[in-house]
């Protein structure tokens, strides 16, 4: 299970977060869509720059899986009270 | 002194008695078993000079017997506790003639609105009394509860009822009171210092007697 | 024999020089902290039972002068008759008090910090400045807590459960920097129990000793590293809710105000979803220490170790996600109800494994009835009315019936004190020698424990028939009520028991302060105990362990037919024993 | 575990871990701690979700309270210093003392300059007659609310939900400047840190990039939706 990491090239994933942030700007500033569809989208862009910054700058990508399975364990939960106390409002 | 659940004063005690003792069986049968064989076993196999443990590590057998039979029961309980649960609280329980009454919550008294003479909240006719709920028996009442500050709780205990009224949500909840005599409205959620003493009087009448009373306590208001 | 080999190695290993105050006051060693811990939060216990008493005499003799409380300022009872803003406090107080500041750090608090580095064979926590920081940090918070009942208005007068608005705004509750007070010092806490927590759980995860694998760790340290998870993603939540609920105090923010488009339930919520979670805090830590006490007193392993573990884990898991049983009535979504309600009665499963299994450990043992023992045995035999009034009120209808009435608090105090304090009753002496070298007194402790275990009952079993009565909790004065005042001799009855319940309490109290100076000398390993602690001396010196220990079974190996004796170390190597596979030694 | 039959891998770190998961205590320490972080942030920003889910009537529009542009600017800061940060991760991985003063530097003057900004944003914000209770009345935007620009039901929401999220994330920015200048006078400068030993910094960085991640789902959702 020990394998090789090169290490990824940071300027780049940099290069990365800029543009996609660029990019969500422009989104939710100029480009005429519904709201619904801004809201998804951005949240998309988000989730995506979050990513790259867990997987490359938190070695997240290299990291064992049981300590993945630690910085995962608490986003259900938050998932699962988010759904619960939503969920009031939507009855 | 009572040692059992209050008078059956409406349609939900039935079922929540016949819940509650069901539960009571079922709980009362694992109570017994732990207990029973607790003091067994701490008779039966107190240290005596010379005798060495059994030495085990378990049974699976034994442990799936006593894992399966409190998830089957467990699961057949919740099945047949959300049945009734629905009936009383569930989305649109609320049976479409129920008699509507506003009950507005406040530190620490209990305003009663009355539908007036035309049954409908709302409207011109409705008046208005402190800490006094009158209800028609055999018919099913809508409370609309509404709090002024804290959050309080509409709880009648021999219907069996209790709803939260909270400040900013409007809630409603029925019940169909059965036995005319008179009662106590408790507020049961803490709202303050005075909360002890947030108590109205419920009076069950017969329809007859209903209407009777509320075409007298009309005129009263309206003068 | 390796044991005597690496005590007296550890006697003369370690000679430390370090100045009093950081070996006793700004210790990191793991063993002062869990002491601290303990003198700190047996304090508070003490703290929550006087008040405790307090309310159980308005309640059994509604307006009558209590006797001593003369002493009191005439805001909270004038002339000794407690007034209703006062009762609201007391109740607050005793909740907020029994469960943050006594049973939940003499568990966690306690025997996290001094059990886990010595039976996994570490020399300390893996951060222990860190460990230090969260005990100052929950004696701060316990001195703020403490202290706003001394402010004008007195304390916070929400609950324990902060219901909002009444806590959010003083023109409800009448308070003035009560509510505030609670609020920093539930704050600080959660810090506290966060740094503890990740401490704990770097601990158990990184520092076992060789051959100290995940399945042969004491159930002890299984169920306060499953605690530690709970309580590292638990209490983040409180104190971002105490966050919200301050702002709202003190800057005039919105979060709970219904008026500006707040949400009341956004609290209960918020509260609730830390809350059960905390509630399991409150009984794993227990569980696990009274698996060790029935194995070791009945002499035999424990039944079906690796099915208690995953009960453990279950309850764990579970526990995040029936939080919703709390607000069965509170106007939330009553399709979310019947989930919290399935989830909450699925809770029953673990539990039950684990009440049988211990039973199953109890069966053809060889049972030895030291006062450990017998506290842990009642812990089964309370625990389990807890558990099952919990199922009356899972089951969603008749919860409707009985929510916030005495069978609530009948319910809570069977889980919390039948279970965690019999647990901690049982626990303190077991591992009192380990602490201070000596032995509590065998015959008081027993006396203690029969007194208790009667009183105990005779308090709580009759608030099960007030809750089916419909009496209502947090009522300053059930007479109030016709419906009510058939009760009231019952009322007395349980004051009074209450009182002598109290009473007994300073049994322990004499016992425990007497045998720090006067305790029989215990001999190394007083309980015949498997566990590694009890390679070291009494009490263990400062590092634990020149050489880590090796690991070559796990903790339960009582009457092994590979032996003589009835115990069989999980340090001691039988010719039969591999060394386990050697790992990289802990570089710190 | 041994170290033996691994091949060349530069993301694993050559000091030993202690026992059990062969991760250093500091670092697996810094994750468990972030995992409490995240259940933190989650009951802020969860708050603010169900909030304005269940909030009456429309949300103030970000662009008409909010100074976008400047917040866009932060924003950048954030993922430049968190760059930064990960090339000090590098230099020192590679023993390179002059690469870690370098960047390190770098991403403290980030962070501290992302502060200075915040803080100002907050007093403009404030000076328009934004505040955590709402909106001041007889303030600029009192006057927006007045011809309807701005929505009044949710203002008081607004404010509440915005100054704790932010100021929260700020905060935690603060701490990680506070904590990244102690490194850097008691162990960086000294040279404490060599290609054997920069547990620290990779420490430090877990954090940092945590407190990076959190602002970009807070930007995206506070900012932008
Ligand atoms: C140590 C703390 C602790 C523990 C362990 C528990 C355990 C449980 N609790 Fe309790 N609970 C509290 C502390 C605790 N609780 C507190 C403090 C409150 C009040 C808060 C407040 O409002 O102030 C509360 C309130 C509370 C409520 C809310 C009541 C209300 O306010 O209306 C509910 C409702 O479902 C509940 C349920 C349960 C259940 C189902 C369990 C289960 O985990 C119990 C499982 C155990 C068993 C079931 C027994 C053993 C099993 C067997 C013997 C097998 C056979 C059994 C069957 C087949 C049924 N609890
Ligand atoms: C672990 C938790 C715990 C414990 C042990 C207790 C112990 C007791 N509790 Fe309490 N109680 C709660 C937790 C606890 N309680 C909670 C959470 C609530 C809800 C609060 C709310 O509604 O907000 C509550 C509410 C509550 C009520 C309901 C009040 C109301 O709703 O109006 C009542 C009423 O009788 C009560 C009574 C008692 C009594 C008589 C004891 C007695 O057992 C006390 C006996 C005395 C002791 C146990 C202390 C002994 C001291 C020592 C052993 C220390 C020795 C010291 C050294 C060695 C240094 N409690
Ligand atoms: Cu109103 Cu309690
Ligand atoms: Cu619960």
């Amino acid at each position: 299970m020990e394998t090789a990491h090169k290490r990824p090239n940071y300027i780049l994933i940099w290069v990365y977060l800029a543009l996609l942030t660029a990019a969500e700007l422009g989104l939710a500033f100029q480009l005429p869509i519904s709201r619904n569809w801004k809201l998804a989208l951005l949240l998309f862009l988000a989730v995506w720059k979050a990513l790259l910054v867990a997987l490359f700058f938190m070695h997240l990508k290299f990291e064992r899986w049981n300590l993945r399975i630690m910085a995962l364990i608490p986003i259900p939960l938050a998932l699962i009270f988010m759904a619960a106390a939503m969920s009031e409002h939507i009855w | 002194m009572p040692w059992w659940l209050p008078l059956k004063g409406s349609t939900f005690a039935g079922p929540i008695d016949g819940l509650f003792l069901a539960i009571l069986i079922i709980t009362g049968i694992a109570f017994v078993l732990v207990e029973v064989g607790l003091v067994w076993f701490v008779f039966a196999y107190r240290q005596r000079p010379g005798r060495k443990a059994f030495y085990t590590h378990g049974n699976t057998r034994a442990e799936v017997i006593w894992t399966a039979i409190p998830a089957v029961t467990m699961v057949a309980l919740g099945l047949v506790s959300n049945h009734y649960w629905v009936e009383i609280k569930g989305r649109n329980s609320v049976p479409p003639n129920a008699y509507p009454i506003g009950v507005h919550a406040k530190q620490f008294e209990w305003q009663i609105t009355y539908p007036g003479l035309d049954g409908k909240l709302g409207t011109a006719d409705d008046f208005t009394i402190r800490n006094q709920l009158h209800v028609p028996a055999g018919r099913p009442i809508v409370v609309h509860l509404s709090s002024e500050d804290a959050i309080h709780s509409f709880y009648v205990p021999q219907f069996r009822i209790r709803q939260d009224v909270v400040p900013g949500m409007d809630i409603k909840a029925w019940f169909q009171a059965t036995v005319p005599g008179t009662y106590e409205l408790a507020c049961s959620q803490l709202c303050g210092l005075g909360h002890y003493r947030m108590r109205a009087q419920v009076f069950v009448q017969s329809p007859e007697d209903y209407e009777a009373w509320l075409k007298r306590a009309a005129q009263e208001a309206t003068q | 024999m390796t044991t005597v080999a690496a005590t007296s190695q550890a006697a003369h290993g370690q000679h430390d020089d370090r100045s009093f105050l950081r070996k006793y006051i700004f210790s990191t060693d793991h063993k002062i902290i869990g002491i601290q811990f303990l003198f700190v939060s047996l304090f508070f216990l003490l703290v929550g039972g006087i008040l405790a008493m307090q309310m159980r005499w308005q309640l059994g003799f509604p307006g009558k002068p209590m006797p001593g409380g003369g002493i009191l300022p005439d805001t909270m009872a004038p002339g000794g008759v407690i007034l209703p803003e006062y009762y609201i406090q007391l109740v607050t107080m005793h909740g907020t008090f029994m469960i943050f500041f006594a049973i939940m750090p003499l568990l966690v608090g306690v025997y996290a910090n001094f059990l886990i580095p010595l039976k996994i064979g570490a020399h300390d926590m893996a951060f222990p400045r860190i460990n230090m920081a969260s005990f100052w940090l929950a004696f701060a918070a316990g001195l703020v807590m403490l202290a706003s009942l001394f402010v004008p208005d007195g304390a916070s007068r929400a609950g324990w459960t902060q219901y909002v608005p009444l806590s959010a705004r003083h023109d409800l509750s009448g308070a003035s920097y009560g509510q505030e007070l609670w609020s920093i010092s539930i704050i600080l806490l959660g810090l506290s129990s966060i740094l503890g927590s990740l401490n704990y759980i770097t601990t158990v995860i990184n520092n076992r000793a060789p051959g100290m694998t995940w399945f042969r760790l004491p159930l002890s340290i299984w169920s306060l590293f499953i605690t530690a998870i709970l309580g590292l993603l638990a209490l983040p939540v409180l104190s971002g809710a105490a966050i919200m609920l301050l702002f709202d105090q003190v800057l005039g923010t919105h979060f709970f105000d219904p008026g500006a488009g707040g949400q009341p339930l956004l609290w209960q919520h918020l509260f609730w979803f830390f809350g059960h979670p905390e509630v399991y805090i409150l009984i794993l830590p227990a569980m696990g220490m009274v698996s060790d006490l029935i194995a070791n007193g009945s002499r035999k392993p424990i039944f079906g170790y690796h099915s208690m573990v995953f009960a453990i884990v279950a309850i764990g898991f579970l526990g995040w996600i029936v939080w919703g049983h709390h607000m069965f009535v509170s106007g939330m979504n009553p399709t979310l109800g019947s989930s919290f309600m399935v989830s909450t009665l699925i809770i029953a499963v673990p539990s039950a494994v684990k009440t049988f299994n211990w039973m199953g450990t109890m069966w053809r043992g060889n049972l030895q009835f030291h006062v450990p023992m017998l506290n842990a045995v009642a812990f089964v035999a309370m625990f389990v009315i807890g558990g099952l009034s919990g199922i009356y009120m899972a089951a969603t209808p008749v919860d409707m019936f009985i929510h916030d009435t005495y069978f609530i608090v009948a319910h809570l105090h069977y889980v919390l004190f039948g279970g965690s304090l019999f647990a901690l009753f049982g626990a303190i002496p077991y591992w009192y020698p380990k602490m201070f070298g000596r032995m509590m007194s065998e015959r008081w402790g027993k006396v203690h424990f029969w007194l208790t275990f009667v009183f105990y009952n005779l308090v709580f079993f009759p608030m099960h028939i007030l809750g089916m009565g419909g009496a209502m909790r947090r009522i300053y004065d059930p007479t109030q009520y016709d419906f009510l005042k058939p009760y009231q001799p019952l009322n007395v009855f349980i004051s009074i028991c209450a009182f002598l319940l109290f009473a007994t309490q300073f049994i322990f109290f004499v016992n425990f302060w007497w045998s720090l100076r006067r305790g029989k000398v215990a001999d190394q390993n007083p309980w015949h105990d498997n566990g590694l602690e009890w390679t070291l001396p009494n009490p263990a010196p400062h590092g634990n362990w020149t050489r880590v220990p090796t690991v070559y079974r796990g903790p339960y190996e009582y009457s092994s037919p590979e032996v003589a004796e009835d115990y069989l170390p999980q340090t001691r190597k039988l010719p039969t024993d591999r060394e386990p596979a050697s790992a990289p030694v802990a570089g710190h | 575990m041994t170290h033996a039959t691994a091949t060349v891998d530069e993301m694993r770190p050559p000091f030993p871990a202690e026992r059990g998961l062969d991760v250093y205590n500091l670092k697996l320490g810094m994750w468990v701690f972030l995992a409490s972080e995240v259940m933190f942030f989650s009951a802020l920003i969860g708050s603010y979700v169900i909030l304005r889910f269940g909030a009456a009537g429309e949300w103030a529009r970000p662009g008409v309270v909010l100074n976008i542009p400047i917040t866009a600017f932060n924003t950048f800061l954030l993922i430049c210093s968190s760059v930064s940060m990960v090339k000090a991760y590098a230099a020192i991985a590679d023993g390179d003392q002059r690469g870690l003063r370098l960047w390190l530097g770098l991403t403290i003057l980030g962070g501290a300059t992302f502060v200075g900004v915040q803080v100002f944003e907050y007093l403009h914000l404030v000076e328009r007659g934004f505040t955590p209770a709402g909106i001041r009345d007889g303030s600029e935007l009192a006057a927006l609310v007045a011809n309807g620009t701005l929505p009044a039901a949710t203002a008081g929401l607004y404010g509440s939900t915005f100054f704790t999220m932010t100021g929260f994330h700020g905060f935690h920015v603060t701490c990680g400047v506070v904590s990244m200048l102690y490194l850097y006078f008691t162990k960086v400068l000294p040279g404490k840190y060599s290609r054997q030993d920069y547990r620290g910094i990779e420490t430090v960085g877990l954090y940092w990039h945590f407190v990076d991640l959190v602002w970009i789902i807070l930007f995206t959702i506070v900012y932008l939706v």
